[in-house]
């Protein structure tokens, strides 16, 4: 069912910008192919293989689903066609990926998750003047290279940091918790450093103090006791974390080991305590823990659906990061949809200037891009594990569950 | 005047004395043989003058200059060049190659050395094996690429380590001219062998080691009479 | 001084004439590969160009690392050190100064060969040798990305981006994507490599460095300096690995802590040595041109595979997986590397 | 006859040094190889031990033929070596190495075996618990050939047992080398101290350039001036 | 005279350690139930790379590879424990003693299949390259199997206990205890048994072990198998706290190197002093260094090692 509404709010989708370049092979406005192809981009082996097959298997998924609904209609019912490109999470290879699937056709490129991967392919991205839909990738910086052809769907790391930052004082303040100090433990690198920093600004703001500072390398880490003890040393009141599956794992460990006297364990863009897998694999350790991150939308229909559909097919539970993925697709037909050209740079300005209501994600809005290619909407809602289940729990107009904070009553 | 000057000589290794208190005055153009059973302390001698041990103790003057713990390529550039008993050719190397190794220490122009190496692998009687992997040549080939490696370094000492050890007499003989002939162009010669003929043969004087230390030195046809020599040598009851 | 004759001088003519063969074909070869090789663009897929491109850089850096390696007999598990001194000199230089990749190529090479022999002094003067030669180096790599994860003006974890230019730039080295100079570029570098290695190989150094390596002991009492010219094929080694680096930096417009220093850097080096021959003029390039395309190959046959095999398709890890396979069936059965093993057998 | 040797030609990779090289040894004896270095008497036990294989002729223990078989069935076969170098387990105590020296043999055999070993060098018993290395050469020798004795050879081959070793010393191996054999062991010895050897032997082979160039029995090689002659050139 | 040698350095690194804990507890400006919790973490932490390199020193100090599949092969053998516990339902610290024998088993096929190939190979890249091969076919088919989603095995156990006011997880404990009984069983086996005889002559002079009767191509094959079967171990006990994916192995491979150099070839006590002081100097240093700063420590101390006592704190001086 593809039943999403299209509003173009800018009207800029230059016929003429389109004649400059002379390239084009294709007219604008209805055109008629039998396909469109779009190139994905994702780690599909190596040590993020697993996120990686999910995020593919979700474009998959809405590819198909785009063509089951007949396809691109103003294209004359095409049906799009998925390249799969695997990364093995390395840049280089994510480049000559890129590359591949830029000269075997691809329109449009979706991916990768990791940063540095996809700062490569957007440099591809740009100089081939073909549009990349980033699902997953944090990095500020990533846009921040005054590139024209690369759009991101997900919040950046400093508005992560930032609302995350709001969230748990205006969660603090809803419920009555006091907090007044809290002690962050990052991974180390661009990705943790730019979350952090985004909070520590956005909180010491508001009279909150960052007591300490701690951060680990994500290259050896396979007990959080240290860093966690070390945090409680500052006596906070609630520890933030920020980092990646694995590393969240142990540090939710940790706490439940030490048993501290603080009131929550609140992750920022946190790999593990949202992902669906947590709760089973923390069990205890996993109970009440926070986490405030961009998350598929609980509360809508369209979305468990396709959540439900796509467990039945893969097995395996749909997580945000593939959700994106799925949205991704959706974003390049839009626009498709909305251009009615293949030519990748008509497309381009197509996808900049879309507007595109009810995302699959909890955003403040429809997707749509600034200058940067920064999703203006996005951004993160706080989730809490209740009872082995990942519930969002604020802001309350989208929760499925009643925020419990203090999480801990020890 | 002495070429070579010895003087209270010795190493040792951990407990183990492998040369105790070596004495002895070598003079130029001398040709100076030495014998020793096994373990006597012959190759030991021979390592320690070309610098590829450090004495223990003692000294080492070469034409009037000390050099004591000299490295070896430093000693080897002066004029003092040794050989190997067990040879050790640069085996990925052909014949003229590794000869034009030792040429270019005083000759940097590579086309001007390999033809200082190709003279020098003729003088050795090499001329036909000179393109071929060092690693094939027979031991009696193996032997003379020993020789002319240390040759084209245009020694004024040689210390020959066994250079006729492993051949069959047919092989030696030709061997033994050239050494003779070697000598006779001036250069001094410590010859280090087990085959007696040749020892005895070309020696101007001869050094009995056993044990570290020196048992006999003179005329060779005297020590060689020398009892405690052939104890030394085939056992007492000999 | 001795009676040694000195050569005649028609002998020493033909000699002189002689000498060179084995250099002289070297470069021929060189030659013809160059030319051959700088039309392949015109005869594969487009697709396969950043393919063809890896395969260069990886080549160059093969040809570097068999310097010190394979001729020089020092076994360097830790080529990412130089490799990455090269890419982030070269980043380095063009984001803060706006030098010209050129000139930081060059300065690059300069550094990267200091740090090389620095290292190699050190391991050689505690007489490290074999494995603890190449754990020492391999120590050494690690602790640069360590290192460059802390450095506040290397980016830390984030890595150096090149900014793009409005256009493409001889100086600047950039180009427009899929522009054939970026695989002609690094097939010149490649050429100049295996020249500098063919010069090596020939020159007295280089022969010294033969010498030392086969037999370190006999090449003293030869009268080398063994120290000196074990570290002059380690300099040379360094240098045109970190040139490597920094063709790979102006590619790829960026470079991070784990492309410049990870462990897959040094073994992207040591691989098409091993699998080519090492200690061989051509061994590196050959081994360079099977693995290279070796792991996209196998991928694409796994992405459109024959009938037959359809239940493989997506099987994520396949391609890697026989990839690995091959690199152990390689290793295992031909010992001396593909170019050695030919070698070899032809000279029987 | 116990072990036969056949025109066996053997080397290191392209060197052949060995050349067409024949000798017997008959049950019970005690034959010395003696020769100058590089004669190839080292060689030929090598070749015995499976360490280097003969390119062509043939090796027969016991009628079997043994010139492929690798060194640790040569040694369930009953042919032990003792290397010119030991090649003790130097890091090991010393009872450690004598076990080992029964690693062919069943369990039961080894505290015999030990006895008999410490009746021969009574060292090695108050040594036991030493380590090898740190043990003098003789001490060392003592031991290797103790070792050899733990696999219950049926003919035990000894590669210049006397070299590095004081004459005291050298007179008790020799002494111990006839006790074995009178013990039943054959023994095939290589020598460098021709006229300790000669006066135990019961025939002898004078090696040079890979073969054999005289043959006698002890006594008469020992009177012989040719061998005085290969050794000293008079 | 080196037995007090050895002493000497036990004494030495133990004094070493202590002395810097006490710095640490009176000068380090850190609260002392702090320092207490970091101490008893790095001890547990050691545990568990002691347990990853006692494989390691035996593969590497008897056969000489440098094997870079340790890692991978770590990872193997936490999915075989997986596997068992999802499947069957086993326990999971049974399903370690089923483990080891089937790590044995493959370490033994890898040896005498590819290995063994390449013992008489002087240089020593080509079963380098063989084990970064392994590593990616093991890895890869893993992730084929298993797929590349963090699974995790339910520790029966689960829990913590208090020691010296410090919190211990006790699966954690149990990982230590193991490590501390693999050691050992491995000690006994290598002094003890004629196997573990027959491995040391091998590593001591494989040429004199072949001249008593031992066969030394299937005592490498049993040397690496033993390797394997600790690894095994390692890899089930540590399953219950690890999250499995693939490439859960990679990051110990590294450290298990310096920690075998450190400890000295080949040397299991080595390999367990070693582990631990590893253990400790990371979390300790943790208190003082951000990030990757611990690491930076633990390499610049191998690099010392290498330079000033290649043969390691429990090496013989060769």
């Amino acid at each position: 069912m593809k039943k999403h509404t299209l509003v173009v709010v800018a009207v800029a989708v230059a016929l003429g910008m389109s004649g400059c370049s002379g390239t084009s092979n294709v007219a604008a406005g209805g055109d008629s192919v039998d396909s469109v192809t779009i190139g994905s981009i994702h780690p599909l082996s190596g040590s993020l293989s697993g996120v990686g097959g999910l995020m593919n298997a979700g474009a998959k998924m809405a590819v198909a689903d785009i063509n089951e609904a007949g396809g691109i209609e103003s294209l004359g019912g095409a049906t799009l066609v998925l390249n799969e490109g695997d990364s093995q999470g390395k840049a280089e290879i994510g480049q000559s990926e890129a590359q591949r699937l830029i000269s075997e056709g691809a329109v449009a490129l979706i991916g990768t998750y990791q940063s540095d991967v996809t700062q490569n392919v957007a440099s591809v991205a740009e100089r081939a003047k073909v549009p990349l839909v980033i699902d997953v990738a944090v990095d500020d910086k990533i846009l921040e290279q005054g590139y024209s052809y690369s759009f991101r769907i997900q919040p950046d790391a400093t508005s992560m940091g930032a609302s995350g930052a709001r969230s748990l004082i205006a969660m603090g303040e809803a419920t009555g918790t006091e907090i007044d100090t809290v002690a962050y433990i990052h991974i180390e690198g661009a990705f943790g450093g730019s979350v952090f920093e985004a909070f520590k600004t956005e909180a010491e703001a508001t009279g909150i103090t960052v007591a300490d500072e701690i951060t680990y390398s994500g290259a050896n880490f396979s007990d959080a006791t240290t860093q966690v003890t070390q945090a409680l040393a500052s006596d906070p009141d609630v520890i933030v974390v920020t980092g990646y599956f694995p590393d969240n794992l142990l540090i939710a460990e940790a706490v439940n080991a030490l048993k501290p006297d603080i009131k929550a364990v609140f992750g920022i863009a946190s790999g593990a305590y949202d992902d669906n897998s947590f709760p089973a694999a923390a069990g205890e350790a996993a109970s009440n823990i926070l986490s405030a991150n961009y998350h598929y939308s609980a509360t809508s229909d369209r979305v468990a659906d396709i959540r439900t559909r796509f467990e039945a097919a893969n097995g395996e539970s749909m997580e945000t990061a593939s959700m994106l993925s799925y949205q991704a697709v959706e974003v390049i037909a839009a626009a498709l949809e909305e251009s009615g050209s293949v030519d990748p740079e008509v497309l381009r300005d197509a996808i900049s200037a879309l507007s595109l209501t009810d995302p699959l994600l909890e955003f403040n809005g429809p997707i749509e891009f600034d200058e940067n290619g920064q999703n203006i909407n996005a951004t993160v809602v706080v989730m809490q594990v209740q009872d082995g289940a990942v519930e969002q729990v604020f802001p309350t107009e989208i929760a499925t569950k009643e925020a419990i904070l203090p999480a801990f009553s020890r | 005047m002495s070429l070579l000057v010895l003087d209270g000589l010795s190493k040792s290794f951990g407990g183990l004395v492998a040369l105790g208190n070596v004495n002895l005055e070598i003079a130029d153009r001398e040709y100076l043989g030495i014998i020793g059973p096994n373990g006597a302390g012959k190759t030991t001698l021979l390592s320690v003058l070309a610098g590829q041990l450090r004495p223990t103790s003692g000294k080492i003057v070469f034409d009037g200059q000390d050099i004591t713990g000299w490295s070896a390529d430093r000693v080897a550039s002066v004029g003092l060049v040794r050989t190997f008993q067990l040879m050790r050719p640069f085996e990925s190397m052909t014949v003229l190659e590794n000869v034009a190794i030792a040429s270019h220490n005083k000759i940097r122009s590579i086309p001007k050395a390999r033809d200082h190496a190709a003279d020098v692998i003729d003088r050795v009687g090499l001329g036909t094996y000179k393109d071929a992997m060092s690693g094939t040549l027979p031991t009696a080939g193996l032997k003379r690429l020993e020789l002319a490696r240390a040759l084209a370094l245009e020694p004024r000492v040689l210390l020959l380590d066994e250079v006729l050890a492993g051949l069959v007499p047919t092989e030696r003989a030709p061997i033994i001219d050239l050494l003779r002939e070697i000598h006779q162009d001036g250069v001094t010669v410590l010859f280090v062998e087990h085959i007696m003929a040749a020892v005895l043969a070309l020696s101007e004087r001869l050094l009995v080691m056993h044990e570290g230390q020196q048992l006999a030195l003179g005329v060779p046809a005297d020590v060689i009479q020398d009892v405690a020599v052939v104890d030394a040598y085939l056992g007492e009851d000999y | 001084m001795t009676a040694l004759g000195v050569a005649a001088p028609e002998r020493l003519a033909d000699l002189k004439r002689r000498l060179p063969t084995g250099a002289r074909l070297h470069f021929s070869v060189l030659a013809l590969v160059l030319v051959v090789m700088a039309f392949l663009p015109l005869v594969v897929p487009e697709s396969a160009l950043p393919v063809a491109i890896r395969t260069l850089v990886f080549a160059i850096m093969a040809v570097g690392w068999n310097l010190m390696s394979g001729y020089g007999g020092m076994f360097s598990f830790g080529h990412a050190a130089f490799f990455g001194v090269g890419a982030y000199t070269n980043a380095y230089l063009l984001t803060a100064f706006g030098v010209s990749p050129w000139i930081g190529m060059i300065v690059g090479a300069g550094l990267s060969a200091g740090v090389g022999v620095l290292i190699a002094y050190l391991c050689l003067k505690y007489k490290l040798a074999g494995s603890y030669f190449a754990l020492a180096t391999f120590a050494f790599a690690q602790m640069f990305l360590l290192v460059t994860l802390n450095m506040e003006f290397l980016n830390k974890s984030e890595g150096i981006n090149i900014p793009l230019l409005p256009e493409e730039s001889w100086s600047m080295l950039q180009f427009d994507q899929g522009s054939l100079y970026y695989y002609w570029i690094p097939l010149v570098l490649l050429g100049v490599a295996v020249a500098v290695s063919i010069s090596f190989v020939y020159s007295r150094p280089g022969q010294f460095a033969q010498a030392i390596r086969d037999d370190p002991t006999a090449a003293e009492s030869l009268g080398i300096k063994v120290m000196k010219y074990r570290l002059i094929p380690v300099a040379l080694s360094c240098a045109v690995t970190a040139v490597a680096g920094a063709f790979y930096t102006q590619y790829y417009l960026f470079i991070g802590p784990d492309q410049a220093f990870g462990l897959h850097v040094s073994t992207d080096a040591i691989i098409p040595a091993v699998i080519g021959g090492i200690g061989t003029i051509w061994g590196p390039l050959i081994g360079a041109a099977v693995i290279g395309p070796l792991s996209a190959v196998v991928a694409g046959f796994l992405r459109d595979p024959p009938p037959f095999l359809e239940f493989l398709y997506g099987t994520s890890g396949l391609d890697i997986a026989i990839y690995a396979i091959l690199l152990i069936l390689i290793v295992v059965f031909l010992p001396k590397g593909i170019y050695g093993t030919i070698r070899e057998r032809r000279r029987k | 006859m116990l072990l036969e040797v056949k025109n066996v030609r053997a080397g290191y990779r392209k060197l052949e040094i060995l050349h067409e090289l024949s000798l017997h040894v008959g049950s019970g004896e005690i034959v010395s190889l003696i020769g100058a270095n590089g004669a190839g008497k080292t060689t030929t036990l090598r070749s015995l031990a499976g360490l280097i294989h003969p390119s062509s002729g043939e090796i027969l223990f016991e009628g079997v033929p043994l010139q492929s078989a690798r060194p640790d069935q040569i040694v369930r076969a009953g042919l032990v070596h003792v290397a010119q170098d030991r090649a003790l387990f130097g890091g090991l105590q010393v009872i450690e190495n004598l076990v080992m020296g029964a690693y062919t043999q069943p369990k039961s055999s080894v505290r015999a075996s030990l006895e008999r070993v410490f009746d021969l060098f009574p060292i090695l018993q108050s040594r036991r618990t030493q380590r090898a290395e740190t043990m003098s050469g003789g001490q060392q020798q003592m031991l290797a050939i103790g070792r050899a004795l733990m696999a219950q050879p049926k003919c035990l081959t000894l590669d210049e047992p006397s070299i590095g070793l004081a004459p005291n010393l050298v007179a008790q191996v020799f002494a111990a080398i006839q006790k074995i054999r009178d013990d039943g062991a054959t023994v095939l010895i290589v020598e460098q101290n021709a006229s300790q050897a000669l006066a135990i032997s019961d025939r002898a082979y004078v090696l040079e350039s890979g073969s054999v160039v005289l043959e006698g029995t002890g006594q008469e090689l020992a009177d012989s001036a040719e061998v005085r002659k290969a050794y000293l050139g008079m | 005279m080196l037995t007090t040698e050895r002493g000497r350095i036990v004494l030495g690194l133990f004094a070493i350690t202590v002395l810097g804990i006490a710095a640490v507890y009176l000068f380090g400006g850190k609260d002392s139930n702090l320092v207490t919790q970091t101490v008893v973490t790095g001890l547990l932490l050691g545990g568990v790379y002691v347990l990853v390199s006692l494989g390691l020193t035996l593969i590497f100090g008897v056969l000489g590879i440098v094997n870079f599949a340790q890692g991978a092969m770590l990872a193997m053998a936490m999915y075989l424990v997986y596997f068992m516990v999802s499947s069957a339902g086993i326990n999971p610290y049974l399903a370690v003693v089923l483990s080891a024998p089937i790590m044995f088993g493959f370490g033994w096929l890898v040896q005498s299949t590819l290995m063994n190939r390449l013992i008489t190979d002087v240089g020593h890249s080509r079963p380098l390259l063989v084990t970064l091969g392994l590593s990616l076919l093991i890895s890869n088919t893993l992730l084929m199997i298993f797929g590349g989603r963090p699974l995790n095995v339910p520790s029966p156990y689960a829990g913590s206990v208090q020691i010296l006011g410090a919190i211990a997880d006790v699966p954690r404990i149990i990982a230590f205890v193991g490590a501390v009984i693999v050691a050992g069983g491995l000690i006994v086996i290598l002094r003890k048994s004629p196997l573990g005889l027959a491995i040391r002559a091998v590593a001591a002079n494989g040429t004199g072990a072949s001249l008593v009767g031992v066969n030394v191509k299937r005592i490498y094959a049993m040397t690496f198998g033993l390797g394997a079967a600790s690894v095994g171990v390692a890899g089930g006990l540590l399953a219950p706290f690890t999250s499995l994916v693939p490439s859960a192995g990679d990051q110990f491979t590294t450290l298990a190197f310096v920690i075998v150099v450190l400890g000295g070839l080949g040397s299991v006590p080595g390999a367990l002093v070693g582990g631990i002081f590893i253990g400790l100097l990371q979390t300790v240093g943790s208190l003082f260094l951000p990030g990757s700063g611990p690491l930076l420590l633990v390499f610049g101390m191998f690099v010392l090692v290498l330079f000033l006592r290649p043969q390691g704190l429990f090496g013989a001086n060769k």
